[in-house]
């Protein structure tokens, strides 16, 4: 069965379930909507999930095990027929229909937060193995004490984690640090000091650095910054000159991330109720003196959200760190210097021209998974964080 | 099914496979196959993942398949795996339009990128800055080298075609072998990490663009790439000879890899136009000396009606 | 008519801290408050009493400038305090409220600890320079609040895990703690029981020795126990205003005397 | 004054003591700071804007060469049927050469003496050409035998020289021009036989080859982008606010839900490529989903996007104040209604800014594409949805990235060009999103 | 003990619509009400006094389960309603709650028009199937609730841009809407002026024909005006419990007399 007429087929059936099983109850029930215990629209429900729920159920089980094709469509549409007569026949005006509904949605609810975990155990998974892979042709130590990353094509590899962890994290400090006041400030300043008519304008507009595709940044970085940073300030200082920096790849990554903690933190700072801003003020306390001690404590978890996210599409990005930082790996304290990210050699030996079963391939997957439990110990101390300073309003 | 040929693999053959396969499409009857690209390794896995509808037909390298990766080939059930090597990729060094011209032997690459040389009998940290330091007929322009990162294929060539031959041409090989033993050929393609040697582990456009903002750079790009440039770009001559389709093709310009396609044998008959798009590919016309490949800047292999013997008789590898 | 509401002798009797001048507040196209003149006397309880939606929390909110913060509300008119414009340019409604303190009719707590919600105020005019002096301020400020007893032993615990009388009686602490010179309290005690009422009516008494209050009620008795000079408002508008004695034995308008008696609401 | 030992601000309103004179300062500086921040933002915005549209806009202008071409029933359609399936016989070849002669002979009748090759000529053309006029006679056989009046492409390096990017220097350098060929261009632009004219072919056209950028366009990317689109947003959304939900309001708290939470909020910082690797790996090779196909992408793409959601998501349902809660149970709702009924209207802004700033993420994201098989050269167009979803499309991002990888400079104008076209395509979807934001936003 | 808070005459007199047994409710560690055993009427009216904090609301949300939301706040104890358990596993709070109503200390409007508010119990039980239906149960709430002439003319207007008092008849009009058999309200005359006190008053003497009312009041006039029956609660623990009359003239504790008399607060 195509997936037009699968589509179609499901909602006629849908339809069909909706409008019996409302017609049904109400009948029963002589009209008098009084004598339900639920809404009409709560049996109509009962009935459609009733008659989609063990049918796709069914359908998903029969795909799964390879069974595609008209006959598990037709075991699937009986499985829904009989379904429907059964629900018709529940429909009884003091049938629990809004439970069952609800019961129905809080199904929906739990399976779709289980994709976020068996998400997340389908990465840790499909890395695992390769990382195992990869550690049984790779000394451990030597990935993980090492300073030098050098892999090569004809063996003698080296690939040591280290500088590229540094500059994974030296590249996001830089980009946060540029990232969250700006944000931050820009968020304070649209939701409690601009008009209506400025928010409308400027917040969108700021949106739209979240989609401007990162190769634009790097070009930009490429191009304009880079040099920039090398005869303005590395030059001078002293600091090498390299157009490609730490520094470049960080204010261009930072500019991309403003609207990550600008537009979340506005939405969040918005919805901090008016009653204690007016408590705050009429103590005779300044605009500045509420947000800083009033709204944000009380907006606090939204914010540290907020800085989570922009945090980890700095970790996650890699054109702006490829064309801005370049792809050197280095350990180095100088923010001037070329350096490169985990992110970066994941994609580039993943991508690459290597044999995909030697180590300098494999180690991709090494690092994903080393990075992953580094982000993960930042996210268990960021909820520290708010579990510990959250004020919660009412 | 699946109704047109699906293609994965190195970056460096898909302007080639897409050249072939707009052509294909315009004139074969069949669909236009679909080309992806994502690296050499990338698309021998995806080829290497089984036999059937959802796994790719043909992958396109930049260099041979590897053993290891046959036999992984193997254990999914890929077996009969046709190997074409259809031309070659020149390898050539280029600078600003507007600078200086450079002639180069492989040993000034060696002496100007190597991490560590040999200055009176000890292995120190590469002390030279500019080009006419390492040879006196160079000229005097700060070093500044924009090479292909870990990633690329071509990185493998010019480590071994330029540096480690260059180490060995220069002489310095023996004395580092003398001086550190085994770690010789190591201590041979370690190059500097003080910024003077740049990894670019994107593409020539970016090289291009380096050397945009940087106009002391030298790069290095593949010989379409510069075709397609030559506004902008001047070659360099190695060992005496500037690198073109014929120089490569003789074997006088030094740096060049071969350029191979792999067919999936078991998809021959059941994926319409596959073994059509392969006698394409080879035949006299496009990949040939004056066809559209060559003009785009391949280099013809001058053993093609090798290839198209593999193709026409589905030869494996075995 | 003006000088039916504006008794020469209250302006005479005691310093005026407060003055309005025709004043009218608009929500939006809605006239909830139509030409009020008032003078609030220093020193002294000015009770506003009237039905529930006749204006009295608008106008107490003009007092300090509220107003300003609620998108679409218009307030025309002249107020002044200490015979200071305090909608003229140079004025700063942060200054302006410093001075004219607020105790809201919801009771709002920060979500901050109690301590925290008491110590804001002095916190941020700098009243009390060290830790201890901080210490002595927020105690003295929730004895004087009645909220001591019930919360010195959970300080540190939140503003907003209290019970609604409880949190009525911080937000109180909170505004006398930065003993501002005009306070102005919205039914300060609508959640509380007769106790504590008295305890706060106590306190009210205690602050107009020095200071200027005007207390939002709906108790008749309230009003007459605490205040010295009572407004009646009736749908936004000013119906009658003097000694709270005059005005509760003797209303010059027949409609401030239907409410009193409960006849209108 | 006040006998009191403590108390706020005193004396005039109009006069400002030194420490509300210095609260006064820092509030000013305060929201300077948040100008500045603004302006900052939007400065970098404009300055982004204004490089992408004065590189990109180039390319949705194209040189046409205008000849009549003289459609010989011998060369075309040697049956004499007019049977298209016949005339399907004679492919682009034969159709450059009837090009390649009109071209020669409308250069001769205008009168153009120029010492050129008849391969300087037939490259004046491009190689799309052939292609273009097969395509205008087999869609209308009756006109072969007679004389058109045909516009078709010029070759990319002759593009360049009217927009500027290749000059008579360069050509002097360059290998796929020759100087006198841009003489000709020179007169052939004098007598109109060529000019600059907008180019629906690109936002309607596949990719083409690297030998004729000029031809190349962005029909099927566009197609692909939106496919993915929809499904992005048909399950990100309603998958990341079902899951949100869940873990906010339903969820026990426990150490077990902490542990999601911290997961679901690691997961966005998972680098974007290794999603790739998961959709190949379970889409692809386990489900058997067809490679470089818009379902994969989207299923890959909703699963990148769904953290960003979940964790906007999340922080505004925590922040609508629970006294709404109380008040939806208090009157019976059961917790299913206040959710639905209250408390989601209220955090709908943030939801939305969520779904905001993931999307055009997912529009923009090239790395876990790699991987699929999305980053592709596809000519022919998918079907219409759904069983589109299943046919090959690369998507906007994935052209770009391709087309910046190209060698020949014309598609550098082309690549920001596209990136023109994903800003619009952007702001598209946004706009929707935007305007319900707008509507939801209220304080209370 | 048991005995004397819990006079015979009560529980045979009306029936018993909910009775309560051994309540013990903790905030964290806090144990906020202790151990209370008490049976309230149907068709009649109950008034619980006490001074502020001392676990009034907290238990009067006990009683429809509105504690199960504060997290950290625990409830043991028997509470039956009609002899059902409400506790028992098989009971859906929902249902509980669409029975017995609630009017909130603090106002809490929803932010939907005023209309919408009102409307939205009705609408989730069914109880108006047309939109006609709806309008005539959205009219009677607000004119029972004593709104109608403050809002008739903006019904679509937001209900939290109403005066505090209005905002609070809103919150009773809302939970009448749904005639649920039992009514708790936690002060819902705090906010209201005279006359709008004795209106919602009457009310709750309508209600009480038919349904049984919890009304928490610190007024005692209020209390012996409107209840039959009232329970003291002092410090967490329910000190006295019976005949309002009783409870007023004659109180058996003392603590119960020290704080009618104003003595205790
Ligand atoms: N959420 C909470 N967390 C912690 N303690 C609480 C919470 N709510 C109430 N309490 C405490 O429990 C006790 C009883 O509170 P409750 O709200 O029941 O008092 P009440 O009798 O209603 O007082 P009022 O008349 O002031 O409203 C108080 O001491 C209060 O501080
Ligand atoms: N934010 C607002 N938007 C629109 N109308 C409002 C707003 N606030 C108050 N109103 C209206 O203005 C009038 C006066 O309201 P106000 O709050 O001043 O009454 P009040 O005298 O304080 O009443 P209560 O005793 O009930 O608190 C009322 O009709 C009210 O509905
Ligand atoms: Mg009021
Ligand atoms: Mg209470
Ligand atoms: O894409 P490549 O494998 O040719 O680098």
């Amino acid at each position: 069965m195509s997936p037009f007429w699968l589509v179609t087929a499901v909602l006629a059936l849908a339809g069909a379930a909706y409008v019996l099983g409302r017609a049904r109850v109400l009948s029963a029930a002589a009209g008098d909507h009084r004598a339900l215990h639920s809404l009409p629209a709560h049996y109509g429900w009962a009935a459609v999930q009733l008659t989609l729920g063990p049918a796709l159920l069914l359908y998903l089980l029969l795909l799964l095990a390879g069974q595609a094709g008209p006959l598990a469509a037709a075991a699937a549409l009986a499985l829904a027929l009989a379904a429907l007569v059964w629900a018709l026949r529940r429909n009884t005006p003091d049938f629990r229909a809004r439970n069952a509904v609800e019961r129905g949605m809080m199904a929906v609810l739990i399976l779709a937060s289980t994709i976020a975990i068996a998400t997340t155990a389908g990465i840790v998974l499909s890395m695992l193995f390769e990382t195992r892979h990869f550690f049984s042709l790779y000394d451990w130590r030597e990935f993980f004490f090492s300073a030098t990353w050098a892999p090569q094509f004809q063996g003698r590899s080296q690939l040591g984690i280290l500088p590229l962890l540094w500059g994974t994290l030296y590249i996001s400090l830089i980009a946060l640090a540029f990232a969250v006041p700006v944000g931050l400030f820009a968020a304070i300043y649209m939701s409690e000091y601009a008009g209506r008519r400025m928010r409308a304008v400027v917040k969108p507009a700021l949106e739209i650095l979240a989609g401007i595709p990162t190769i634009v940044y790097g070009l930009f970085a490429l191009i304009t910054v880079g040099p920039l940073l090398r005869d303005w300030l590395a030059q001078p200082l002293g600091l090498g000159n390299s157009a490609s920096s730490v520094m470049t790849a960080g204010l261009v990554m930072g500019i991309m991330l403003i609207p990550f903690v600008s537009s979340l933190s506005d939405d969040i700072i918005s919805q901090v109720p008016q009653s204690l801003r007016d408590g705050a003020f009429a103590l005779g306390a300044t605009r500045s003196e509420t947000i800083r001690q009033v709204i944000l404590p009380a907006a606090l978890p939204g914010i540290v959200g907020a800085v989570l996210l922009a945090a980890s599409r700095a970790i996650g990005e890699t054109m702006i760190v490829v064309l801005g930082a370049g792809a050197a790996a280095r350990l180095s304290l100088n923010p001037f210097e070329a350096m490169t990210t985990i992110t970066v050699k994941i994609v580039s030996q993943l991508t690459g021209d290597n044999d995909f079963a030697a180590p300098e391939t494999l180690v991709a997957f090494a690092l994903g998974l080393t990075l992953f439990l580094v982000t993960l110990g930042l996210n268990v101390a960021a909820l520290a964080i708010v579990r510990r300073y959250r004020e919660q309003y009412e | 099914a699946r109704d047109q040929v699906q293609v994965a693999g190195s970056s460096t053959v898909l302007p080639y496979a897409t050249i072939v396969a707009e052509i294909f499409g315009e004139s074969a009857g069949f669909p236009t196959p679909v080309v992806e690209s994502g690296g050499s390794s990338a698309g021998l896995k995806k080829f290497c993942e089984g036999v059937g509808e959802n796994t790719v037909d043909i992958a396109n390298a930049s260099r041979r398949i590897k053993d290891s990766e046959i036999e992984a080939c193997a254990a999914a059930g890929v077996t009969d795996i046709i190997e074409v090597q259809f031309g070659y990729d020149g390898i050539v060094f280029a600078s600003d339009i507007g600078g200086n011209a450079f002639a180069f032997t492989p040993a000034d690459w060696y002496k100007a990128l190597a991490a560590q040389v040999i200055v009176d009998g000890k292995l120190v940290a590469n002390p030279a800055t500019s080009w006419d330091q390492v040879n006196p007929e160079l000229p005097a322009q700060p070093i500044m080298a924009f090479i292909p990162g870990t990633k690329h294929g071509t990185r493998e060539v010019f480590d071994l075609n330029v540096i480690e031959r260059g180490c060995k041409d220069s002489g310095a090989e023996e004395a580092l072998a003398a001086l550190v033993g085994d770690d010789a050929a190591k201590t041979c393609t370690t190059l500097r990490t003080d910024g003077r040697a740049v990894e670019i582990d994107g593409d020539y456009t970016e090289t291009l663009s380096r050397i945009d903002s940087n106009k002391e750079g030298i790069g290095v790009f593949g010989l379409s790439f510069y075709e397609n440039n030559a506004s902008k770009l001047q070659v360099a001559t190695m060992n005496g000879v500037t690198p073109s389709t014929e120089t490569i093709a003789s074997g006088e310009y030094p740096v060049s890899r071969p350029l191979f396609f792999y067919v999936k044998k078991a998809h021959i008959g059941v994926i319409p136009g596959l073994k059509d798009y392969a006698e394409l590919f080879v035949s006299d016309e496009i990949a040939g000396a004056g066809g559209p490949l060559a003009e785009y800047g391949l280099v013809p292999d001058p053993e093609l009606a090798k290839a198209q013997a593999v193709v026409a008789d589905e030869t494996t590898l075995d | 008519m003006y000088d039916m509401r504006m008794p020469k002798p209250l302006a005479a009797a005691a310093a005026c801290k407060v003055s309005a001048r025709g004043v009218q507040v608009y929500y939006g196209a809605t006239h909830a408050l139509r030409d009020v003149d008032i003078d609030i006397a220093d020193r002294a309880v000015t009770a506003f009493i009237g039905p529930s939606g006749c204006g009295k929390s608008t106008f107490l909110r003009c007092l300090n400038r509220m107003n300003d913060t609620i998108p679409g509300c218009r307030v025309l008119g002249d107020i002044r305090l200490d015979g200071e414009d305090i909608h003229d340019p140079r004025v700063d409604p942060v200054q302006l409220r410093a001075r004219v303190g607020m105790v809201f009719q919801k009771p709002n707590p920060f979500p901050k600890s109690i301590y925290d919600n008491v110590a804001y105020g002095p916190r941020i005019h700098g009243l009390a320079p060290t830790r201890a002096d901080l210490d002595v301020v927020v105690e003295r400020s929730l004895r004087r609040a009645a909220l001591w007893n019930d919360v010195k032993d959970r300080l540190h615990e939140s503003g907003t895990g209290l019970s609604g009388g409880q949190q009525q009686r911080l937000c109180i602490a909170r505004a006398i703690a930065t003993s501002p010179e005009v306070l102005l309290m919205d039914e300060p005690c609508s959640a509380l029981d007769p106790i504590a009422t008295a305890q706060i009516e106590e306190l009210i008494h205690e602050l107009a020795d020095q200071f200027s209050v005007v207390i939002v009620t709906h108790s008749m008795q309230q009003a007459s126990r605490v205040s010295q000079h009572t407004a009646f408002f009736h749908l936004g508008e000013l119906v009658e205003y003097g000694d709270t004695e005059t005005v509760f034995t003797n209303p010059v308008d027949p409609r401030t005397e239907n409410y009193i008696t409960g006849r209108i609401g | 004054m006040s006998m009191t030992p403590v108390t706020a601000g005193a004396g005039s309103l109009f006069a400002r003591d030194p420490r509300t004179a210095r609260r006064r300062a820092a509030e000013a500086r305060f929201r300077a700071y948040g100008m500045g921040a603004v302006l900052v933002g939007v400065a970098a915005l404009l300055l982004l804007l204004s490089s992408v549209l004065s590189s990109g806009l180039g390319a949705f202008r194209q040189t046409q060469i205008h000849i009549p071409v003289m459609l010989a029933e011998s060369a075309l359609d040697p049956s004499g049927t007019r049977d298209p399936a016949a005339m399907r016989k004679v492919t682009t070849i034969g159709y450059g050469k009837v090009i390649d002669a009109a071209l020669k002979d409308a250069i001769a009748q205008a009168g153009i003496a120029l010492p050129l090759t008849d391969a300087e000529i037939a490259a004046m053309v491009s190689k799309e050409a052939p292609a273009q006029l097969r395509n205008k006679v087999l869609a209308e056989p009756a006109l072969v035998g007679g004389t058109v009046q045909v516009s078709l492409l010029a070759n990319g390096r002759i593009d360049g020289y009217l927009k500027g990017r290749v000059t008579m220097d360069s050509a002097q350098l360059d290998r796929n021009v020759t100087p006198q060929q841009l003489l000709l261009a020179d007169e052939m632009v004098a007598r109109g036989m060529m000019s600059r004219d907008f180019n629906p072919g690109f936002l309607t056209a596949p990719d083409a080859s690297d030998l004729r950028p000029e031809a190349a366009g962005l029909g099927v990317a566009i197609l692909g982008s939106a496919y993915m689109m929809l499904i992005v947003l048909g399950l990100a959304l309603p998958l990341g606010v079902a899951s949100s939900i869940y873990l906010e309001e339903f969820a026990p708290k426990n150490r077990w839900t902490d542990l999601i939470e911290v997961n679901i909020a690691n997961l966005a910082a998972v680098p974007s490529i290794v999603f790739g690797v998961l959709g190949l790996a379970i889409f692809i090779n386990f489900a058997g989903l067809p490679q470089s196909a818009p379902i994969v992408g989207g299923l890959v793409l909703t699963l990148m996007t769904l953290p960003t959601i979940i964790i906007a998501t999340r922080a505004a349902l925590k922040a609508v104040p629970p006294s709404i809660r109380d008040a939806a149970l208090g009157v019976g709702a059961s917790r299913m209604q206040a959710v639905f009924h209250h408390v989601l209207p209220l955090a709908a802004p943030g939801i939305l800014t969520g779904a905001i700033i993931g999307l055009a993420q997912a529009l923009g994201e090239t790395a876990p594409l790699l991987l699929i098989g999305m980053v592709a050269f596809v000519r022919e167009f998918p079907s219409a949805p759904p069983e589109g979803f299943f046919d090959p499309a690369p998507a906007l991002p994935a052209q770009i990235y391709n087309w910046t990888q190209r060698a020949d400079p014309a598609f550098v104008e082309r690549a920001w060009g596209a990136i023109i076209v994903l800003l619009g395509f952007l702001l598209v979807m946004n706009a929707a999103a935007i305007l319900l934001r707008r509507r939801f936003e209220r304080r209370w």
